[in-house]
């Protein structure tokens, strides 16, 4: 492959005008000593054919959910992606552009950014959004820089029932900030102790940090941990999943002041993990404290309304090292499928996802939970559409005969801080899943059992 | 060939304030349909009940796909035309490289699938980290950061787990004063400060400055080579060798990559760590804005510092013959994305690289450099370079200074590119050229194309001296004209709820913001 | 909602001149590449071998991508807007069903392969051919015929061989004077010699001309019905009676289905012979003219007749439980098309008609009169129905004829409704209405894009009497203005060879034609 | 799935507006006898998940070119079709309009056509082609059409190595417009004799029709046979292989008055048959009995050059059924394809292209000729990228051994009038197949013979 036009004549002809006889001479100024005297050790190039059946290969030799019925979740859900969606997302004029520096000639990504905020607001009953983040665990370091820059506290306090990744992930930028995040304790029932105690949230707690629904699906007391959070003037995060708030209560209502999330769910395909998009969401208090691009409605010359980048005076390009955050290239196209998604999908089709996830969540639930030496980790906490399953056989060995009958359930997730209460399998249900399927995959469960 | 023939469709269209899917929204439409519910209902509990439905706007498939279609022909892209985006690596991005991205046995791999479900992915990943080493010179590379400024990051988060690894934590971080923003940004981030080392008067690191800021509690520099200024840093083994003799590490911010590809190696230059960014030098496309993919090269001292997981080829001993995840890696700094990075882009990197070959990434940085040097011979007379005396590499920084007299801004000529047809370049960036205007060709570009564009930047520098206001007022051919982005700042309007999408229905004012330091004007678009 | 908001973004751009894939050429430059040959070269014999190389452009693919790109933005589609171009049906074309289409499993099939390797291919044209016949009430259907006027040639055919099969091979076949142009083309193509048969004052088959001209020598009917007035011919099963008492048989030609899906059949009407276009009823993309296709459908006496092969289920006594194509069908008329039809297109009307289902398909049918209906209510007064006293179906025929006094013609409304940003409707057909203008709003557009329309067309109205020269002069807002049809019919640049692609850099003299019928102005645009 | 916008808001309003109550009244004009009484019986609605369910189950019942390797032919090759041409052609502004009726908001499909018909006019040598027919076969039809006008004759001649499909395809259409075709007769070694005499080409011969690769992939002596028609009066129509004239000589070098192909392997897609193209070309004396739309350069108002439909005049839609043919709706969307394919190949691809499928044959044919029960059924008779073989065993039973290995190779043809000279096995092979491919396929054919 090679995409370089020139022709011979063309590079003479060029290099005439800059008196050189050989392309080599443009790379005179290179010191020997740090030049490559030899070709780079990879294979010569390939023609597209030969390429494409590289990747054939490849691509063979991996299994996927159009094969595997998915019944894992873990924070990437195997929701249904409309073709409408990437039919649009996937017009070059956007997927070709580069950050919309230029607005005149970049009405369509700032109009569709502009609408994705409006979206990700409606949703979560918050002020201000932005034009994404590199995911959800990016998204939550971003939002705990946020409260710990708005309170000037340095104190992070997370649930243990956070999705691990959260917490490795927010381990790894404390470090550079100055901070490493403490547990709030998980209670016996698979969410966080409503009434938190130890570690006390003290008044040099920056943020408390709720997942709801939690890593094992479950519905958390949020509004009582935000409650007592808001009471020790802490900043509340909640991270949360957009698809569940066609029937779960939004962020802004439980009292999160920033709300996160990852964004694959809407519209995005499950691509091994990436490219995602994460979701912030805060009050207007926050809004100069954002991370990231933002783009704004305004006003042109002759008065026509357009949308600009705004509030750039927060971002790494103006303010260098004083930035809110250093994120220059973001998941922008993951925000517009988001934004075409959620315009599919509507707030009746939200709704609808939502209660048909949870009913099949909840079906599935309640025929595994009746499948000997399988239990309902938290039978008594409720849960949206992912559940945690105690197996007597090892989970993993239980996930590996799932695989070999044609079903992918997991991820196993340790439960207790260093898994001190064993390992669960977790099972997502999405609207996809019909009782067809979710029956196959208890008996499937069942054998894998045994 | 007129430079109007490379002109770019990007035009005043019909309506002055176009629909929104607030404005479009009807009750009761919708396009969305799920199958019956075919397992009983479900209660949530009430506590935790929504109550009343989300404020979504309510639309049909149709209108959606005539709004986001007009969207995005109010959008400029590659594939509208030139794009010479300065620092950005605007080239083509292959058609073949999303075709094979979209194949389900890539696309629809769900992240939690057991290692022995994904064997071809983890080759993939495998043969990439492979390919990036011997490109950039350096022993093993993460796959993991999403762009080159999480890169920077993670770079950084080595060095200090390194350092403090060796008992001595360090406190500085040197970068030019001419560096990316994202530079000094992810410095802090990452508990070091920054320290601005100055250029001198070749453009290139000020050695003299260099060794004077280097002690013993620099961590590291922060160096892009060719440099932000598109020059060489000829005295790359110098610079590297002094920050190592304090103890120091040398990190290489890969924006410029392509004006190096199978010429030269960061490794070789004595760099420990590099970040490449896939969306420039491996065209993956930059999507308007990202995503993109910031991968992570080190030297061997450093491996145990990479984040985790790595992919290792499985133990033959083991029996196995296949690839694995590697999260036994106790010293590394963790996780610095939520997933195993952007896997969709790498694959699309993974096409570009080995698709192109030793021959053929070669060639692309040949003629990247013939393509910046070449258009830069063309424009110098009008908009004299920066630096007049260094030679580009595959960029080259201008400056519009001269057409100051006419009451010109660099921002002015830019606007006028484009109702001349083209995208323009990066202005106001690298800050410490006044009125730069950075200009990034790659190799994609013809002959031709860079003709044409030589033609409308003389055009413009002409009618900078007749006819000034052509340049304040432009552009005037676009969907709408010069925004104002100061009252963007002020009278906020970053959601409809919030005022904005004027033509919905919820219009009303928008939220006033306190004074702000946003204006039109000297902002760096790159 | 100002008409504007529905606007059209096909506007003016940059170059006036286009380039064209020859302007863009270079000597030695190209997209494709091979892999190396792995076998020993072979030898074409001399008295083969083609001497020289062929005169193709040679052009880069990220030229390619940025010409079509170009090109594309250039045209308008129902994705950009309003379509109202009757007898057409221009509907949304949904998005899933391109994304069916190319999976590998349908779009990757060679149509030489054995029926046991593509068992799911042939039980969904089994399904479709089902689905096809219920819907049309008839009893089997060919799904080979590419388009609508070959299945019209499929149907005339078959009366053929139904007719000398009885030993009465007849002549003539009757068709209404406001039929569509591909009808009178495929009976002379049929062997047969069309007959008109006029309206009377109701736009109805005048049913006293009728009786008159069915003697023993029609072999048959063609009929629309609704019919190209957009009216349905109430008196169907009299007609139908007509002909079939004179020995003849009655063809519906299927291009108004639309309008009484799943509440009338052609079967029940007594129609022998159905053709569909799915390209209109069934939402397959016109893709910029074609393909689309033609199924053609017959009762159970024609059936022996319909060209050969078609899908049966396999024998279950021959232990078969799959499909297979029956090839033995002696009295079948032949092969209409090389293979079995635009099988990709007909993937997509499969998605189309189980994706609808009964219910939707339904409403499909009562919302595309409804739409029809209302937007007649609104343009009447500006634009009086061809017969106002007939209540349209799914489409309406108004008449210009009014403007006329201030020197405007359909044409010139069309034009300027380009202007408002639409597209227009169909104009000057059928011939048989005075400045005819012939609209179908479909079942997908909302009130809203109706009523924008609707003000559109009142503005015009205005507009043609206050400053009629707005209208002669539109539109001014396109790519290009009103082109020279008859220079381009006098002056043949029929190729870049013939002189034309201006740009291109064989420009010369195009060929001058012998005097043609060919002018701007009064030709149907359906 | 419904993609009418009504809220039952809308449909009030607007049957207010009519006066009416209830959509029903609408359809109150359709007499009682002729109205559907039920609902039509074919299942409800699906969401557009469960349709893409559906239709995945179906396509998982076939098995295709990507899974199969592909040596068939007869009339449709698996070239390769790179990314790039669907890419494009699949833009919608260009796949969801019509026919350019209006011209100056069709500029792109106008001028892909005019570039389309240039480009045919570069391969073929001749002066005028068309925005598409429907297939080859129906391209020969009109072809045909066009000779017996031009000529005023009745007869068409038709070597007994055209493509049976073909033969069919003529008899149908020629029942409607009076004339049957004749075999001009092929000799023994699969070729049509060069000689011809029976039936003579008499002075009432409309058309001499030669295929060229002919339909066992032989090489025609075609000039000779043209030659020998237009020294009767005849028009001389080739069909032809597009993808073979990067190294045969064009039709117009060889005298053919007319050429018609199958466009598919020009960028299409396999896709069991069609969407496929016609192509037509023709010389300046025909122009005016050319079927179909045209695109035409011209000038618009303001002197700027632009496009438009020309020579309508022919056409149906103003000619009636005095028109050259009755086609309306074609095949423009594969022209579209055909053409960004043309531009992405190049001369220098062309002729690659053929130079490999032609070598790639050979060393095929010579490697297969060398198994014990397999020989060429022409052994002296140049062919282009595919050959005709003899086998011992049933060449049905052979294809049917070849697709267990998993290789595809057909179709079975019969050789001579009424399969008086047997059936052979036709193997095609394109620039997509290795050398390791064909290996692999010699064995399999190898196992499959015995
Ligand atoms: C020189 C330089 N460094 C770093 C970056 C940051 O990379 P990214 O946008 O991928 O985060 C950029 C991007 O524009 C750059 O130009
Ligand atoms: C009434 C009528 N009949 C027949 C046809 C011909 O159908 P097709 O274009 O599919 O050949 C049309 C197409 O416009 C039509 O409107």
């Amino acid at each position: 492959m090679q995409f370089a036009p020139h022709t011979d004549d063309d590079v003479r002809e060029m290099l005439a005008v800059l008196g050189m006889s050989s392309v080599a001479e443009l790379f005179d100024q290179i010191p020997e000593d740090v030049r490559l005297g030899r070709d780079l050790d990879i294979p010569l190039g390939l023609s597209e054919m030969e390429l494409v059946a590289d990747l054939r290969g490849l691509a063979a030799r991996n299994r996927h959910t159009d094969d595997l019925v998915c019944f894992a979740g873990g924070g990437a859900y195997d929701h249904y992606v409309p073709a409408v969606v990437w039919a649009l997302a996937g017009r070059s004029e956007l997927y070709t552009s580069y950050t919309p520096y230029q607005p005149e000639v970049s009405q369509g990504i700032l109009q569709a950014l502009f609408e994705y905020q409006s979206l990700i607001c409606d949703l979560t009953s918050l002020d201000v959004s932005n034009a994404s983040l590199y995911d959800g665990a990016t998204a939550l370091v971003e939002a705990v820089n946020m409260a710990r820059h708005a309170t000037r506290r340095s104190r992070v306090l997370v649930s243990e029932t956070v999705d691990p990744r959260y917490w490795a992930t927010l381990r790894t930028y404390g470090r550079g900030t100055g901070y490493q995040p403490e547990p709030l304790l998980a209670d016996v029932a698979g969410g966080t102790s409503s009434n938190p105690s130890r570690p006390e949230i003290g008044d040099d707690v920056a943020a408390v940090v709720i997942q709801h629904p939690n890593v094992f699906g479950n519905l958390e007391p949020a509004r009582e941990l935000f409650d007592a959070a808001h009471a020790a003037g802490a900043r509340t995060i909640q991270v949360f999943d957009p698809l569940s708030l066609g029937v779960l209560a939004p962020p802004g209502d439980l009292g999160a002041d920033i709300a996160v999330a990852e964004g694959q769910p809407l519209g995005n395909h499950l691509a091994y993990g990436g490219p995602y998009l994460g979701i912030i969401a805060a009050r207007m208090q926050d809004v100069r404290r954002m991370p990231g691009r933002i783009a704004g409605e305004t006003v042109d010359v002759d008065g026509t309304t357009g949308y600009v980048l705004t509030l750039q005076a927060r971002e790494q390009h103006i303010r260098r090292e004083k930035a809110t955050s250093n994120i220059c290239t973001n998941q922008t196209l993951m925000a517009v499928a988001a934004t075409i998604y959620l315009g599919w999908l509507g707030p009746k089709g939200l709704e609808e996802l939502g209660r048909q996830s949870h009913a099949k969540a909840a079906y599935a639930a309640e025929r595994l939970s009746s499948l000997s030496g399988v239990d309902l980790a938290f039978p008594d906490t409720p849960f949206f559409k992912e559940f945690a399953v105690r197996t007597e056989r090892e989970p993993d060995a239980v996930q590996r005969g799932l695989i070999d009958a044609g079903y992918l359930a997991g991820p196993v997730c340790e439960v207790g801080p260093q898994g001190r209460d064993g390992r669960v399998l977790l099972v997502a249900v999405t609207e996809r899943r019909t009782r067809e399927e979710i029956d196959a995959f208890v008996k499937a469960f069942e054998e894998a059992c045994s | 060939m007129s430079a109007g023939a490379v002109g770019a469709p990007v035009r005043r269209t019909g309506p002055p304030v176009p629909s929104t899917l607030r404005s479009l929204s009807r009750p009761g439409r919708r396009a969305s349909m799920l199958p019956p519910l075919d397992v009983p209902e479900a209660e949530i509990t009430p506590d935790h009940r929504r109550s009343g439905s989300v404020d979504l706007p309510e639309v049909a498939e149709r209108d959606l796909v005539s709004h986001f279609t007009r969207l995005s022909q109010r959008n400029y892209g590659v594939d509208t035309g030139f794009y010479p985006l300065g620092s950005c690596s605007m080239k083509y991005n292959p058609k073949v490289a999303e075709q094979v991205a979209a194949l389900p046995g890539m696309q629809r791999l769900h992240p939690w699938q057991p290692d022995s479900t994904i064997q071809g992915a983890l080759e993939l990943l495998w043969r990439l980290e492979r390919a990036l080493c011997e490109i950039t010179g350096m022993h093993r590379a993460t796959l993991q950061p999403p762009a080159g400024a999480s890169g920077e990051l993670t770079g950084l988060l080595i060095m200090r787990a390194y350092h403090t690894k060796q008992g001595d934590p360090r406190t500085k971080i040197l970068i030019p004063d001419a560096a990316h923003g994202t530079n000094p940004a992810s410095v802090t981030l990452s508990g070091y400060t920054p320290v601005k080392v100055p250029a001198d008067g070749r453009g290139l690191v000020d050695l003299e400055a260099l060794h004077r800021l280097t002690d013993d509690q620099v961590a590291g520099l922060m160096l892009t080579n060719p440099n932000t200024l598109g020059l060489f840093e000829v005295d790359i083994a110098d610079i590297t060798k002094t920050v190592h003799d304090a103890g120091g590490l040398v990190y290489y911010d890969g924006a410029n990559l392509n004006a190096v590809l199978g010429k030269a190696r960061p490794g070789d230059m004595g760099f420990d760590i590099v970040h490449i960014n896939t969306h420039k030098t491996f065209a993956t496309p930059h999507g308007g804005g990202g995503p993109g993919a910031g991968p992570v090269a080190v030297v061997e001292r450093l491996e145990p510092f990479l984040p985790a997981p790595l992919v290792k080829q499985a133990d033959e001993s083991d029996g196995g013959r296949g690839f694995e995840w590697d999260r036994d890696r106790p010293d590394a700094i963790g996780r610095v994305h939520g997933w195993n990075g952007n896997f969709g882009i790498l694959v699309r990197a993974y096409a570009y690289v080995f698709g192109h070959g030793r021959d053929g990434l070669k060639e692309v940085g040949e003629r990247a450099v013939l393509n910046a040097n070449y258009l830069a011979a063309l424009v110098r007379d009008a908009y004299p370079l920066a630096y007049p005396d260094g030679r580009p590499m595959h960029e080259f920084v201008s400056t519009a200074k001269p057409l100051r007299r006419h009451g010109v801004r660099a921002m002015d000529v830019a606007k006028r590119l484009i109702d001349l047809g083209f995208h323009p370049s990066t202005v106001y960036f690298p800050l410490v050229v006044e009125e730069a205007m950075m200009v990034e060709p790659t190799e994609t570009e013809s002959k031709e194309t860079l003709d044409a564009f030589a033609e409308a930047m003389s055009q413009v520098a002409r009618e900078a001296e007749q006819d000034p206001d052509l340049l304040h007022e432009a552009p005037v051919t676009t969907p709408v004209r010069r925004l104002d982005e100061a009252r963007a700042a002020r009278d906020l309007r970053l959601t409809w709820s919030m005022g904005g999408g004027a033509a919905g229905s919820k219009a009303g004012a928008g939220v006033v913001a306190e004074p702000s330091a946003d204006a039109a004007g000297e902002q760096p678009t790159a």
